[in-house]
């Protein structure tokens, strides 16, 4: 971490880094400070009627079986949204990989949703998975005679939110695996196939060992953003419903803080996701301190 | 590889076309939508064939979402999120791989325990803290009591209230949201990566601290820099929650949440032309800067990873 | 420089274009003030918006709030009462003037009222006159309100005759629990439905809801009802596509249907009561009433009550219920629209009016007041979509609907204590 | 039975030909090693042997089977990677007994076989570990064990040793020396290291720009370079190579470099240089030696120069020297001090001169 | 005057000392060379007397000043990184130039001088050239550019060639001695290649653990090093060093191997070996010659022994020799053809005979 040659200075330094600390104690500190008083405080929404109640609202709220279902839900949302997209995005990336030309225009052709704001991902599917006019859901009813109704079905709701959240993140899969991928020394794949390995073993005893820190990182993105930015798939797309079977826990904090007004609640739900997602951000840095190595 | 698989080679290839007609689906199937007129769109299964309709939902879009404004917003907003964290992150990486002083290790751990907290889990605070910059300060003063300290000073009552709203305003939505070391971490990896010697070189080359980054490092940093410019600018685009909140003022909205009311709501004819014409203008600029400059953006995707 | 005055509202499309009309005409009217209105969202988040604006010390002059915040807005500690700034600035209103059902929603404790009553409305009964008279049924009256069970025997029909569903619904709590208790005089909760104390609970798990809950479950079976969410889809565009032929939603619907329906002829009848219910209860009202927030100055406050009170006269008024289907708030208002005859060549606009004034309020259909009003409704919806969707029983649902809105009463309760 | 045979073969990486028609037999259990400038097409020709690379045209035998079709698992061959290749995410055991798992060998045999080739390369205590847990050398052996347990009829190694340091590489290549006397394959090693080359091989093959320039014993290469590209690979410090022209001088031949400097040329039985042409001439460092009087070199071959640059190895000594205008380095022992500017007289060792056509490159002489 | 004068200079790293109080005085337009084995603070000296690294104590003098608190552009001095370290973004001139810039050096003169060093170093056509576009030679030929723009009275050189091959490495390092003779200024090289401080150094540091092991001119560390360590790093092939023990044999002195094997110590003046001590002899590959009778050795020095691996290098030749159960490392002429196996009388050169105690390593010979 530290350079050998550094400069010293008596002030500089700290000019250098004051904006950056100006800008996180402000924004980041004080109101996760702030948070955390709220959420141990019952207040009315305007601030006006403050008690302390020291953890009474994180007691009611896993008291609160609501509370725990959410936390299911987000757990199932997560991993499903994690898992199809980085199926989909392993497939992928293994055929480009495995695909001698063009490697760059399919990569153009596949990196596009990337850029598609989680919002508008979740209006296109919406538009395609409506059980009116969905061109998908007028395709699944006619052909396999599914009855689909994401209005009125918690897990057709849960099925369409974790499409458009997860189209979104094949594409950014789809980067790190192909980057990986072409980051295994080529000589291990030359080595397997002459050790007698088939395309498929190489890829089954070889690729994915060897792909595992990127796998887990790649993981580890996956959940954050199916905890945090597809609040705005949901909030187009459900808004929680149909009987809050897509209320994950970020959409949660949002409809009992700002829909429902109860912020001491809502503040006791964004600590709880703050702690969550430490501990995330220190295991992520465990990891990676024991990285497999891909030469030796 | 050398076995002789053309059977799997015809498969990679179809896998692969199926792969990109399946991520391409929505944005073609909203393409097409945007092309038609409000009776072909709302027909039961649509039409797959596009209409002439392009240019009269993508006006209507434009009108009816404020668009023109809102895309304006969007790409101060996304630029000034860009300029600001690639600023604030670089100067704060050279300070903390550069020089060797004593609250180096504060100030890093400081910014590095926000490396992945996103503004969604202290979105009510952080909103009132942009509502009110000073806030903290007023609290202190009624807190610790300086109020009264200063009236008993000036023998008379002293109210302070300092009020600095960033409602409603670009700065509102630019600054918390560079409160992350997402960026910073990036070039704090990529200064571990300048070869010490260059910095050596540099100062028996007689250069200064600043030299040295103005014109070594910062040059250097160029390909970094390109690659979180996309980054983000995506990033700073797509926000949605923390505009929905910070902004009132209708010629201060994103055009992402703008797009929300061309949804067609419980409430609305069913235009889903004009929404698809919409959604595919508020999500052109970004796919163009993603697609423009992949190379980088690929770049510095992946060193994000280290 | 003419002072700005900011109001903050939910009505958008069709509503909301009305509104810029009238900002419009007000801000021509005169030279002093400038109203500059803004949409905020749809209800909950305009109120969130407020919320969070007051907090923040950006509130705007004017909050417009759907009637499920009125508890929150007038506990919140920042408003301006509208009966005190019609005063202080000078204005001398006949309050007697204004619909009575309207006001006693709005008015606190002493009979003083505390918001200005803006867009009012209640549920009404639309159908497809078409598709009715397809499954050989004639047109209802828009007077005697048919029963549930006769409306489930044209439902019937209606389906027989083709159509995909016979019947939808929008806000669904609003409708289904919260109208259906108070024409049915049944307590939606205890101490008068809130009026009389934050200790009230809710009472929805009565036999009575539980059993037209399961009705409607009952008809979903044959597709005499059907579930068409919330947002986005909404039941609406069912009734648009033809998909139902019976949509039940708010008189103010009327505007949209006005603007939107091409190629059906389609007409208002009163919401269907209970056989037994011999002399059906007022319905209650729903829309949103404009707030004064405090925190402005003397100056600006009085721009405030001129524009509230360039609301409440007749010619806007008349305009105002004539494109959007709300209440003519005041007496006046409305007695002169049905002097020009408006309502013999319009008869589906007075529906709803009669509907709501057809006796006097009891305590129970005087109106709700409930603290986290908003949270309860979501509430009430979630539980609602498990009945829908086969999760629970209806009793199942009302209890848990009970149980889990008691809790947030008895926060709001703690809260303000 | 696993003599290779090249014939023709040709490689082409999409338009560029980049081996152009290489042909060589390698014998049973020969040592080969093909040295090379880099990109000369060393590791193609050893790719293409072990099938991780297709042939273009021509043809490869291993054993008595053309192997041009067949799948490299196939060959009978196993290959040691200059980077050792080894799987980071399996221990020495699961490295070295991948390919037998793969064959779905039994499990006791693989045990046998993985024990004995620990065994041969003292890596029984290593079983266990990753491959980030071994330093360079142990790596080094793991790749050659896994090679070994699959019993091969030919390995390929290329550039082994060039990731270790000196030290190292010295150990290493007797360790490979050694296994090549235990398991008796067939060997083709690539190296651009001529020490390496010299040490290992009972043949060298010598190639440039996707051809072989000669194919020898160690010693042959040294002594009967084929032409001037050999004689300056092979040797170090390498021969020097100094532009002259065959004169006549009486009824003899003489080499003369410049008019002041011109040596006789010594007769040869069935020599061909032929007066009036331009050759390269060439002769090692050590066979000049500094004039004692009583080396027996003839008169002529002597000289008289200058010292220009002193480089003392302490057991030897490079003298770059200039006789009347031309240069040479002459090898000198090391105990003798000279230094910059002496002159001096060295006789040449003509006995060991090598003459080259000066355009064709091609030995003459 | 640039004489440079390490007094007693020590670096810790925290708490760790890795120089331990160094003390060295280097003349003027000296070319000094450090060595020793990686980590030994080579690198560690070189940057304190650049100004790179605080003087835990001890002072350096540069000129006629101490330096110590002087900052590194004001020392007169000029350093070459191993990796270059060449400013990536900008051309040959703009590296050669940036010093001169920042220290607002008029622009003529900065062409100028410019010029004259690319004139050197023959860089003139490459000046607007990138790093990435010149070869690694060119590299290295900018980076000594830069240097000696600044005309500095003290070159530094932190292992500038190691990352070149061997052939170019040979080529820079002709180019290096030919610049310290042009420039004449005073050098500090640091490398861990032996053969480059022999070839370039007037004097060589050895240097082992932060300390100095020894002082000299190459050939003097050569034929006298002061201790095992010295004597097995300086010389390639090392030094044979074989443990023995010295014992008494009638009234001379013999060194004893093992039972079977022993030679004598021939009487030199003023010895100081004392009978039944236990030492370690060092003899040089090259003091071993296979005996013809006419080598001019006392019988006594010649012992019969054992090929074991030959190792043909074309002008010499290695032999691992067996004698009697001790192992030698034997050089000879590289045209006799030796094979494994074969046996050998050969005659050791015991004039050259070292003897370092066995418990401190020192010379006592
Ligand atoms: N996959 C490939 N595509 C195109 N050209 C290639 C490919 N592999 C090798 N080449 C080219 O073929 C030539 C020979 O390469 P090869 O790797 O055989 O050289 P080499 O002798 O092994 O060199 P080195 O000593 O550097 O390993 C080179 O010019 C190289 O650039
Ligand atoms: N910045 C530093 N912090 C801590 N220890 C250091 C630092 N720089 C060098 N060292 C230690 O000091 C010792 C000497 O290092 P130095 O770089 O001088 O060795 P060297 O002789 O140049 O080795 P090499 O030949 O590998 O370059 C080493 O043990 C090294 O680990
Ligand atoms: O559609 P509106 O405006 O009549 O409102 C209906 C309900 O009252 C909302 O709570
Ligand atoms: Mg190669
Ligand atoms: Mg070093």
């Amino acid at each position: 971490m530290i350079k050998r040659s550094y400069f010293t200075s008596k002030t500089l330094p700290y000019l250098l880094i004051l904006p950056q600390i100006l800008v996180t104690v402000t924004f980041f500190y004080w109101p996760a400070f702030q948070g955390l008083m709220q959420s141990m405080m019952l207040s009315d929404p305007f601030g006006l009627h403050n008690t302390f109640v020291w953890f009474d609202n994180f007691i009611s709220l896993f008291k609160d079986p609501l509370y725990l279902k959410s936390i299911g839900i987000t757990l199932g949302f997560s991993a499903a949204t994690a898992a199809v997209s980085i199926s989909f995005g392993l497939f992928v990336a293994t055929m480009a990989n495995r695909a001698l030309r063009a490697k760059a225009v399919i990569r153009t052709l596949l990196i596009w949703p990337y850029a598609v704001a989680p919002a508008i991902s979740g209006i296109l599917w919406l538009f395609l998975l409506h059980p009116s006019y969905g061109i998908v859901s007028i395709f699944l009813t006619k052909t396999f005679g599914l009855d689909w109704n994401p209005v009125l079905r918690g897990n057709d709701a849960l099925i369409m939110v974790i499409m458009a959240s997860a189209w979104k993140e094949v594409s950014y899969n789809f980067v790190f695996f192909l980057a990986g991928m072409q980051s295994i020394p080529k000589s291990l794949i030359e080595a397997a196939s002459m050790d007698g390995a088939s395309p498929f073993r190489r890829f089954w005893f070889i690729t994915i060992p060897l792909l595992s820190p990127t796998m887990f990182f790649v993981t580890v993105m996956n959940i954050i953003y199916s905890f945090f930015e597809t609040f705005g798939v949901i909030h187009t797309v459900t808004q929680g419903g149909p009987g809050g079977a897509t209320n994950i826990l970020v959409y949660k904090v949002y409809q009992d803080g700002f829909i429902g007004l109860n912020l001491g609640s809502s503040s006791a739900q964004s600590v709880v996701l703050m702690v969550l997602i430490i501990t995330i951000t220190v295991l992520q840095f465990k990891y990676v301190e024991r990285k497999v190595q891909y030469t030796g | 590889m050398v076995e002789k698989t053309p059977i799997l080679d015809a498969l990679t290839y179809i896998f692969l076309m199926l792969g990109i007609l399946i991520v391409g689906f929505p944005i073609i199937y909203a393409l097409i939508a945007a092309t038609l007129p409000i009776e072909e769109v709302s027909r039961v299964p649509m039409p797959m064939i596009p209409g002439d309709q392009f240019m009269v939902n993508i006006q209507a879009a434009w009108e009816k979402g404020n668009l023109g404004t809102q895309l304006v917003n969007s790409f101060i907003m996304a630029s000034g999120i860009t300029i600001g964290k690639i600023c604030v992150s670089m100067l704060g990486a050279f300070s903390i791989v550069y020089f060797d002083y004593r609250l180096r290790t504060v100030a890093f751990v400081t910014v590095f325990c926000t490396l992945m907290l996103p503004v969604e889990v202290r979105i009510l605070p952080t909103y009132e803290m942009a509502a009110n910059l000073f806030g903290p300060l007023n609290l202190m003063w009624e807190k610790l009591g300086l109020g009264a300290v200063a009236g008993w000073i000036a023998g008379h009552d002293v109210e302070i209230n300092l009020d600095f709203s960033l409602l409603d305003s670009y700065t509102g939505l630019i600054l918390p949201l560079v409160a992350s070391a997402t960026c910073t971490f990036l070039f704090r990896q990529f200064f571990l990566t300048v070869p010490e010697e260059l910095c050596e070189a540099a100062k028996m080359d007689g250069a200064s601290a600043m030299t040295f980054f103005r014109k070594i490092l910062f040059p250097l940093s160029k390909t970094n820099i390109a690659a979180l410019v996309v980054i983000e600018f995506v990033y700073g685009w797509n926000q949605y929650l923390w505009p929905l909140l910070i902004t009132t003022d209708p010629d201060m909205m994103t055009a992402v949440i703008g797009l929300q009311n061309l949804i067609p709501q419980a409430d609305d004819l069913p235009y889903w032309n004009v929404a698809m014409a919409g959604s595919l203008l508020v999500m052109l600029p970004p796919i163009l800067v993603v697609l423009f400059m992949q190379r980088w953006f690929v770049k510095g995707l992946v060193e994000r990873e280290k | 420089k003419p002072i700005e005055i900011h109001w903050w509202h939910a009505m958008r499309s069709a509503r909301g274009e009305v509104c810029n009309a009238m900002i419009k005409k007000f801000n021509e009217s005169q030279d002093k003030y400038v109203v500059v209105g803004t949409n905020k969202g749809n209800y909950d988040e305009t109120v969130n918006a407020g919320v969070a604006a007051i907090r923040a010390k950006k509130q705007p002059h004017i909050l417009q709030s759907f009637e499920v915040g009125t508890q929150t807005m007038m506990l919140s500690g920042a408003i301006y009462p509208v009966y005190e700034l019609m005063k202080d600035a000078g204005y001398k209103i006949d309050w007697d003037d204004y619909l009575q059902p309207v006001l006693s929603y709005y008015m606190n404790a002493d009979g003083n009222l505390m918001s200005m009553p803006f867009n009012s409305s209640t549920p009404v009964m639309y159908y497809n006159v078409d598709l009715f008279k397809k499954a050989g049924l004639a047109p209802l009256s828009k007077e005697k309100p048919v029963t549930w069970d006769e409306l489930g025997g044209m439902l019937k029909k209606i389906v027989g005759s083709g159509v995909p569903g016979g019947m939808v619904t929008a806000w669904q709590s609003w409708t289904q629990i919260e109208n259906y208790s108070a024409i049915h005089n049944i307590p939606f909760a205890s101490k008068a439905n809130g009026y009389e104390g934050l200790d009230c609970e809710l009472t929805i798990n009565n036999d009575k809801v539980v059993n037209h809950i399961a009705r409607l479950k009952g008809w979903m079976g044959d597709k005499r009802f059907f579930y068409g969410g919330q947002k986005y889809q909404g039941p609406k565009s069912e009734f648009l596509a033809q998909n139902a032929a019976v949509y039940i939603d708010s008189i103010s619907g009327i505007a949209k249907l006005k603007k939107a329906v091409k190629d059906f002829t389609w007409d208002v009848a009163p919401l269907p009561v209970e056989s037994w219910m011999k002399e059906p209860q007022n319905s209650i009202i729903g829309g949103a009433s404009n707030w004064v927030l405090k925190g402005h100055s003397k100056k600006e406050y009085q721009g405030v009550a001129a524009f509230l009170e360039f609301l409440a006269n007749n010619e806007m008024q008349e305009f105002w219920h004539k494109e959007t289907g709300y209440f003519p708030i005041t007496q006046s208002a409305y007695r002169s629209l049905k002097a020009k005859g408006y309502y013999d060549e319009q008869p589906y606009q007075e529906v709803g009016i009669k509907q709501m004034t057809r006796r006097i309020p009891t305590k129970i259909s005087r109106g709700l007041r409930l603290g986290y009003f908003i949270q309860i409704r979501n509430i009430i919806n979630e539980e609602l979509e498990l009945v829908w969707n086969d999760s629970k029983s209806p009793k199942e649902a009302m209890d848990s609907a009970v149980a889990r809105s008691n809790q947030k009463l008895r926060e709001f309760e703690k809260t303000y204590k | 039975m696993a003599q290779v045979i090249l014939k023709d073969i040709v490689k082409k990486f999409g338009k560029t030909e980049v081996v152009h028609g290489i042909s060589l037999e390698i014998a049973d259990k020969e040592f080969v090693v093909l040295v090379g400038p880099s990109g000369c097409g060393k590791s193609t020709v050893l790719r293409m042997v072990a099938g991780l690379e297709k042939i273009t045209s021509g043809r490869v035998d291993i054993g008595d089977r053309i192997v041009n079709d067949i799948a490299p698992k196939d060959r009978h061959v196993a290959m040691v990677f200059q980077n050792y290749a080894l799987y980071p995410h399996m221990n020495v055991f699961g490295n070295m007994s991948f390919g037998l798992k793969l064959s779905k060998t039994p499990k006791a045999e693989i045990l046998q076989r993985v024990n004995e080739a620990a065994t041969i390369l003292g890596l029984e205590d290593l079983l266990h570990r990753k491959p980030h847990e071994l330093s360079g050398g142990q790596r080094q052996r793991v790749a050659m064990g896994r090679a070994i347990v699959r019993k091969p009829s030919v390995f390929l190694f290329d550039e082994p040793l060039s990731n270790l340091d000196a030290k190292l590489r010295t150990q290493m290549r007797t360790e490979i020396k050694r296994l090549h006397q235990k398991v008796q394959s067939t060997i083709i090693y690539v190296t651009h290291d001529q020490v390496e080359a010299m040490t290992l091989a009972d043949r060298i093959v010598v190639m440039r720009d996707g051809k072989i320039e000669q194919v020898g014993q160690p010693i042959e290469l040294f002594q009967n370079p084929a032409n001037t590209f050999v004689a300056g690979f092979i040797g170090s410090p390498p021969m020097n190579l100094v532009p002259a022209r065959i004169v006549k001088a009486g009824n003899t031949l003489k080499i003369r470099f410049n008019d002041q400097l011109s040596v006789p040329l010594p007769v040869k039985e069935g020599m061909k240089v032929k007066e009036e042409t331009d050759v390269i001439m060439g002769l090692r460092t050590e066979d000049f030696t500094v004039d004692n009087g009583n080396g027996g070199f003839p008169d002529a071959w002597k000289l008289d120069g200058t010292v220009e640059v002193v480089e003392p190895l302490g057991g030897e000594t490079h003298m770059h020297m200039d006789f009347k205008g031309v240069s040479f380095i002459a090898k000198s022992e090391g105990r003798r001090i000279f230094h910059a500017g002496q002159q001096l007289r060295m006789a040449m060792n003509l006995n060991h001169l090598h003459l080259f056509d000066a355009d064709s490159t091609q030995s003459i002489y």
